[in-house]
């Protein structure tokens, strides 16, 4: 039998001038296990903790209620007050007669009976609590980011420069990502490479990063702070210790005709390439479904020029198995396929394009050398439309139902360098809502309007049209003037919608991080948490979160930095005590429990179990306390009753039922 | 059945299987028992015919721990019950060697009586070779006729079909015995008034003299430990039964057993009072149908169990009152 | 036409099928239309007109009878609106009342102009003939 | 089942709120002063998910006149996925008490998130509302007496 102390809480007047504190006092005395019983004016007060420390030591209490406010506001305070006096923590329970009770109730009767049955509910569940304690895990102190854009950079520079070692997986040859895509960025039109290639090479030259380039994720197990990753080193048939970054191969090689990926297919490369010119590494790779040699066996051209004898030919896919503390995901965007949208006529004309099409356009480096040109013709155009909200807003399915968030500013970009260095080209930018929150956005857009003359027309375009003679006829209306618009076009740009990088699915489930139905990560709160996944240890970085342009990245990146700084800077962590533990003697193990735990925390293993004389190996299920985050979901799954959650036991909850129901 | 009984000796000769799990002729014409057979003379008990309506798949879990492989006769509708028990781990394939059996539909000895023949002796016309239309019954009254399908048990009237979902090999034919609408009882207490419906249960559920033999026959209620009988649950046992229990003891069970209940109806034919207590099962599977989609527990084990799976645009609660 | 308002703005939501509130107001419908020019009422002022409940406009309109029901804007309208359904809709409203004035069968042949859209019959017929 | 006024009526309720979201939203109720009836005791739960239906039957069992289960909406589970599950089992639960004669106003699933106090508010009040007209729960309490 329990010694039950409880405690009742005035609140000043908050709960004692509805809720009769001495009456509560008086009842609490007559249920099964209480020896003490008192009331104070502030519970939460040093003094009111004093009294129930002294009450623990002198009336040798083993456990305690009490009467105050809400859990969620001072359960911390009590337990920790337990604690001092020597009573586990876990001992303590809340019962909740203020906002449950006496601020809602106005009658003192109604209240105060309200009250002794909350009082008596938790009193009940002390009954049956027992001492737990947090177990302890160690903490690996390194770190993953998955995604080497400049989310995943600026992330892991972070991380680095607190002195922590830092991986990046990037699945691509080359650390970048989008942003070494962009040919200026917003609102300040600065070169997109000049600010991002300092970043890339101060990554790659810091002494705590990693770079596993040309990589992925393969796997994933443990929990936070002591993960085990494998990553698969995709072989680069190149050797990145010999190679000296020369370029011979790439100019030499014979097989040119790959769409280059880098400049959205706009142009080809070599089968041995680099992606753009600042790539770090600057370490081609083979591109084997199209490298001649691998496809005939004749040719071995890059080996013969290759002064380095860099060339490997034999070299295989690698598995390097890592443990990490904390896993911060980065995997960034891509622009929407457009096959829906076949009244854009992008698959008809070359000369419609999307935004990220235009960057390269617009380009030094890119496919025209960043002449402004159509793609078809190669002519300068006269008359270019831009159109907005390409897959973006959409409830029909055939895009997506939010706002992409950058599109209204990169348009507004476009447009104006557009007129900055074609006067003569008229831009006509169709819109539904312009957006422009941000520091200097909105001024942004307005320059475009005021002081580069580019035309914005409410209203969206319903078709674009290839003309027998290459011109574009896009139909649009203009809802402000109640017209319809039919004009002649050389170039139809898309302001088309963003999406997660379709890979992040499969990498949410290695790590159990939730993933919503858009397939953006899922943080743990949308306010107070942003930057965490429900899943302790991992954190997000950049638009695998959600839509986000590059200060809004940067910024996240930074958050998830020092999130994941938080976690490394432990040396052990406490885990919730409060987790689901098996009966090893009723388990059944028939996997039901697993199939609902959200976090992979239950396993199944054999183990030898002495059943009152019988000896013999059973297959159970085994929680793993570290990840199990204590919702629940197993102990109701289990048809056998084995499965239980600590703190909330099933004995536990049935009796608050059964008091308040007395 | 000679064919079945060969096969087995063959089988158990050889080596090839440890013991058979089988029916063993009862004390009465009607009620042969599930048996082991270990060797050749206890085959001579060995019998297959309509009254051999017990589920043998629960006890595989038990032959699961035993050395060596265990020969089951499954009938169809009894392979969805170990196929569910493969799933969740009860039962090793290993050990299993499986012969399917032909069924014709089982008799239940209650609709016999029912029809007022009693003192029986003999019947004939059971035996699973011939396709019998009627039962000859010798009574210590004389000799009396009945109609198999007048005799057959509900649960072959609303039959999931005669093909067997898991087994090594198949001896003997089986015919089609569906005529009725599985969930036609069901739907009659659906559209009870809550007066009658409560009326309906109180009164079938008051014969209940709590012999567990429902619990203790089927196949889906195989834990180690039943929740009624262990203290963790504060759900007492049978001795000091508290009324909790006693009240709640078929809709927990039920509910236990929902998704993964095959719909045997070994229930119901084991059930002293006679109780319909394959009717919350349905209800059940009536509802997950109707939600969650088409769902037999049992049929595809890799298929996702209704309860321990989601989608997200998965029915409200509410629609509980608003189908009416 | 003696309903409430009220009353025929839900049944051209029932009959449609269609939310008006979910349109965010694109005007892709409008700009889709290839009978834009003919309207007095424009498709995307079509569902303001059902969102405000102001049916008695819309049956007198010109715009119900130059709908061509090619139905490019219910193709196109990236909210689900489906303007082209609530025309439709109304259209079927002032054909329901008796007496109302919509088009015999008769008067048909001699309002045929060879420059009218087959899809026009085509709906037509589709329509009228319940 | 009418319940006369003078016979003094206060119903039992039991609400299970999940620790994130809906004991959140009741305390918000509490500190916006959103008064609803005394009769509503809360039990602390974790997520919906920890829900045993085996919990409202006892209550129902112990004399509970309504329970009533609050949880994060779908999709904002805390745990991610919780209360999908505790919806199906809800959902079969409420089904198969309808199947056997008890109310269905009884019982009653209400996602509140941690910021609607006012809709937690609002539910409770109708939600005893509807107990007050449905009267005393007899037939859990009682479903194998004797006939």
């Amino acid at each position: 039998m329990q010694r039950i102390g409880v405690f009742v809480c005035h609140c000043g007047s908050n709960i004692a001038a509805t809720v009769d504190v001495k009456k509560v006092v008086e009842m609490a005395l007559l249920e099964p296990g209480v020896v003490h019983a008192e009331d104070y004016q502030y519970m939460c007060s040093e003094a009111g903790q004093a009294k129930i420390a002294a009450a623990i030591r002198e009336k040798h209490l083993t456990g305690i209620v009490v009467c105050s406010c809400s859990p969620r506001m001072h359960e911390t305070t009590f337990r920790k007050a337990a604690e001092r006096a020597g009573l586990n923590p876990y001992m303590v329970e809340i019962a909740n007669i203020r906002e449950h009770c006496s601020w809602i109730h106005k009658d003192m009767e109604e209240a105060t009976k309200k009250a002794v049955i909350l009082a008596r509910a938790a009193i009940a569940k002390v009954n049956l609590n027992t001492p737990l304690k947090p177990g302890e895990s160690r903490v690996t102190k390194r770190a993953l980011v998955i995604g080497g854009g400049i989310a995943g950079i600026q992330t892991a520079l972070d991380i680095a420069d607190a002195g922590y070692e830092v991986d990046i997986v990037e699945k691509t040859p080359s650390i970048g990502g989008r942003m070494s895509q962009l040919d200026k960025t917003f609102p300040t039109l600065d070169c997109s490479a000049c600010i991002l290639t300092p970043k890339m090479v101060e990554a790659a030259a810091h002494e705590k990063i990693k770079i596993y380039t040309y990589s992925e994720v393969e796997k994933v197990s443990g929990f936070v702070g002591d993960f085990t990753v494998d990553i698969r080193k995709k072989a680069r048939s190149v050797d990145m210790d010999k190679c000296t970054g020369c370029g011979v191969c790439q100019e030499k090689c014979p097989s040119r005709k790959t769409p280059s990926e880098f400049n959205r297919g706009l142009n080809t490369r070599s089968a041995i390439y680099t992606p753009f010119a600042q790539a770090i590494p600057n370490v081609p790779v083979i591109d084997r479904e199209h490298c001649i040699k691998f496809q005939t066996g004749k040719c071995g051209v890059c080996a013969k020029v290759c002064q380095a004898g860099a060339i490997d030919y034999g070299q295989k896919d690698e598995i390097v198995t890592e443990k990490y503390g904390a896993i911060v995901v980065a995997t960034g965007f891509d622009t929407i396929k457009l096959d829906n949208y076949d009244e854009y006529a992008y698959s008809q004309s070359k000369d419609v394009i999307t935004s990220l099409e235009l960057e390269r356009i617009m380009n030094a480096a890119g496919p025209t050398k960043g002449h402004l040109e159509r793609l078809s013709d190669g002519k300068a155009p006269k008359e270019m439309v831009f159109i907005q909200c390409v897959g973006s807003r959409c409830s029909d399915n055939r895009g997506k139902s939010y706002c992409s968030k950058i599109c209204c500013m990169y348009t507004a970009k476009h447009a104006m360098l557009i007129r900055d260095k074609y006067p003569d080209v008229n831009v006509t930018v169709f819109y539904i809502d312009v957006r422009t929150p941000g520091k200097n956005f909105d001024e942004f857009y307005r320059r475009a309007v005021e002081q580069y003359g580019v035309n914005y027309i409410k209203g969206q375009v319903g078709k674009v049209a290839p003309q027998p003679d290459g011109r574009l006829l896009v139909q649009a209306s203009d809802l402000l003037d109640n017209r319809q618009i039919k004009m002649e076009a050389d170039m139809v740009v898309l302001a088309t919608a963003i999406e997660p990088n379709p890979d992040v699915r499969k990498i949410a489930t290695m790590l159990t991080a939730s993933i919503d139905t858009n397939n953006f990560l899922t943080e743990a709160h949308a306010k107070l948490r942003p930057v965490e996944s429900p899943t302790a240890g991992i954190f997000l970085s950049g638009v695998c979160q959600g839509p986000k342009d590059i200060p809004e990245t940067v910024e996240q990146a930074g958050a998830a930095a020092v999130k994941a700084i938080g976690l490394l800077a432990k040396d052990k962590l406490l885990t919730n005590p409060c987790t689901a533990q098996s009966d090893i003697l009723l388990c059944n193990g028939c996997s039901t429990c697993a199939n609902v735990c959200p976090y992979g925390a239950i396993t199944y293993e054999d183990k030898e179990v002495n059943d009152h004389g019988i000896r013999e190996t059973r297959r159970v299920a085994v929680v793993n306390s570290a990840l199990c985050q204590g919702c629940g979901a197993c102990t109701v799954a289990c048809p056998s009753g084995a499965m239980d959650l600590q703190g909330f036991s099933n004995r536990q909850i049935i009796a608050e039922v059964d008091a308040i129901c007395r | 059945m000679q064919k079945l009984i060969d096969r087995i000796r063959e089988l158990l000769a050889d080596g090839t299987v440890a013991r058979v799990l089988g029916w063993r002729t009862g004390d009465l014409p009607y009620n042969p028992e599930p048996a082991y057979f270990e060797c050749e003379e206890e085959l001579q008990d060995f019998v297959y015919n309509g009254f051999c309506g017990a589920n043998l798949s629960k006890y595989m879990i038990e032959a699961s721990r035993l050395e060596g492989k265990t020969l089951v006769c499954l009938k169809p509708c009894d392979t969805y019950s170990f196929n569910q028990l493969l799933k969740e781990h009860r039962v090793d394939r290993e050990k299993a060697y499986i012969i399917g059996v032909g069924c014709k539909g089982k008799l239940d000895i209650e609709k016999i009586k029912k029809q007022g023949i009693k003192g029986i002796e003999s019947i004939s016309g059971a035996e699973i070779e011939e396709a019998a239309e009627s039962l000859t019954i010798q009574t210590i009254y004389g000799e009396k006729t009945c109609a198999y399908k007048d005799a057959m048990l509900e649960r072959c009237h609303v039959c999931k079909g005669k093909e067997h979902q898991i087994y090594d090999e198949l001896i003997g034919d089986s015919s089609d015995t569906t005529d009725a609408d599985r969930f036609a009882q069901v739907r009659r207490i659906e559209a009870m008034s809550p007066q009658e419906k409560f009326a309906f249960f109180q009164n079938e559920l008051s014969k209940c003299i709590r012999c567990n033999a429902c619990r203790n026959v089927c196949p889906a209620c195989s834990c180690r430990k039943c929740v009624f009988d262990s203290t963790k649950f504060d759900s007492s046992q049978k001795a000091n039964a508290d009324s909790f229990e006693e009240k709640m003891f078929h809709i927990i069970r039920a509910f236990h057993v929902a998704g993964r209940c095959t719909d045997c109806g070994e229930c119901s034919r084991v059930c002293p009072q006679g109780i319909p207590l394959h009717l919350f099962n349905r209800k059940f599977i009536k509802d997950i149908n109707e939600l969650y989609g088409e769902y037999q527990a049992g049929e595809d084990i890799t298929a996702d169990t209704p309860l321990t799976h989601f989608t997200f645009g998965d029915a409200e609660p509410s629609i509980v009152g608003e189908r009416g | 036409m003696n309903k409430p308002a009220k009353k025929q703005a839900e049944l051209i939501r029932e009959i449609s099928g269609v939310n008006p509130l979910k349109c965010m107001k694109c005007g892709k419908c409008s700009a889709t239309c290839p009978s834009y020019d003919e309207m007095d009422i424009k498709p995307h002022q079509f569902v303001s007109y059902v969102q405000n409940e102001n049916i008695e406009a819309l049956v007198q309109s010109k715009t119900l009878w130059k709908c061509l029901s090619c139905f490019a804007c219910v193709e196109r309208c990236p909210r689900d609106v489906r303007p082209g359904k609530l025309i439709d809709a109304a259209r079927q409203i002032v054909v329901r009342e008796r007496g109302a004035d919509y088009l015999s069968p008769d008067e048909i042949p001699e309002l045929l102009d060879p420059e009218l859209p087959q899809q026009l019959l085509v709906s037509a017929f589709r329509r009228y003939r319940r | 089942m009418s319940i006369e006024k003078n016979e003094e009526f206060r119903p039992k309720i039991v609400a299970f709120c999940c620790n994130w979201c809906s004991y959140a939203g009741a305390d918000l109720a509490g500190s916006s002063r959103l008064t609803y009836p005394a009769d509503v005791k809360i039990i602390r739960v974790p997520c919906s998910c920890r829900v045993n239906p085996m919990f409202i039957l006892r209550a129902f069992e112990k004399g509970a006149d309504g329970v009533i289960m609050c949880g994060c909406h779908p999709g904002d589970c805390h745990y991610s996925t919780g209360n999908y599950y505790a919806r199906r089992r809800m959902t079969l639960l409420f089904s198969m008490l309808d199947f056997i004669g008890v109310e269905n106003g009884r019982t009653r699933v209400e996602w509140v998130s941690a910021a609607e106090g006012v809709k937690f508010s609002a539910t409770m009040n109708e939600f005893v509302e509807k107990i007050y007209s449905l009267g005393k729960n007899v037939r859990l309490e009682d479903l194998r007496c004797r006939s």
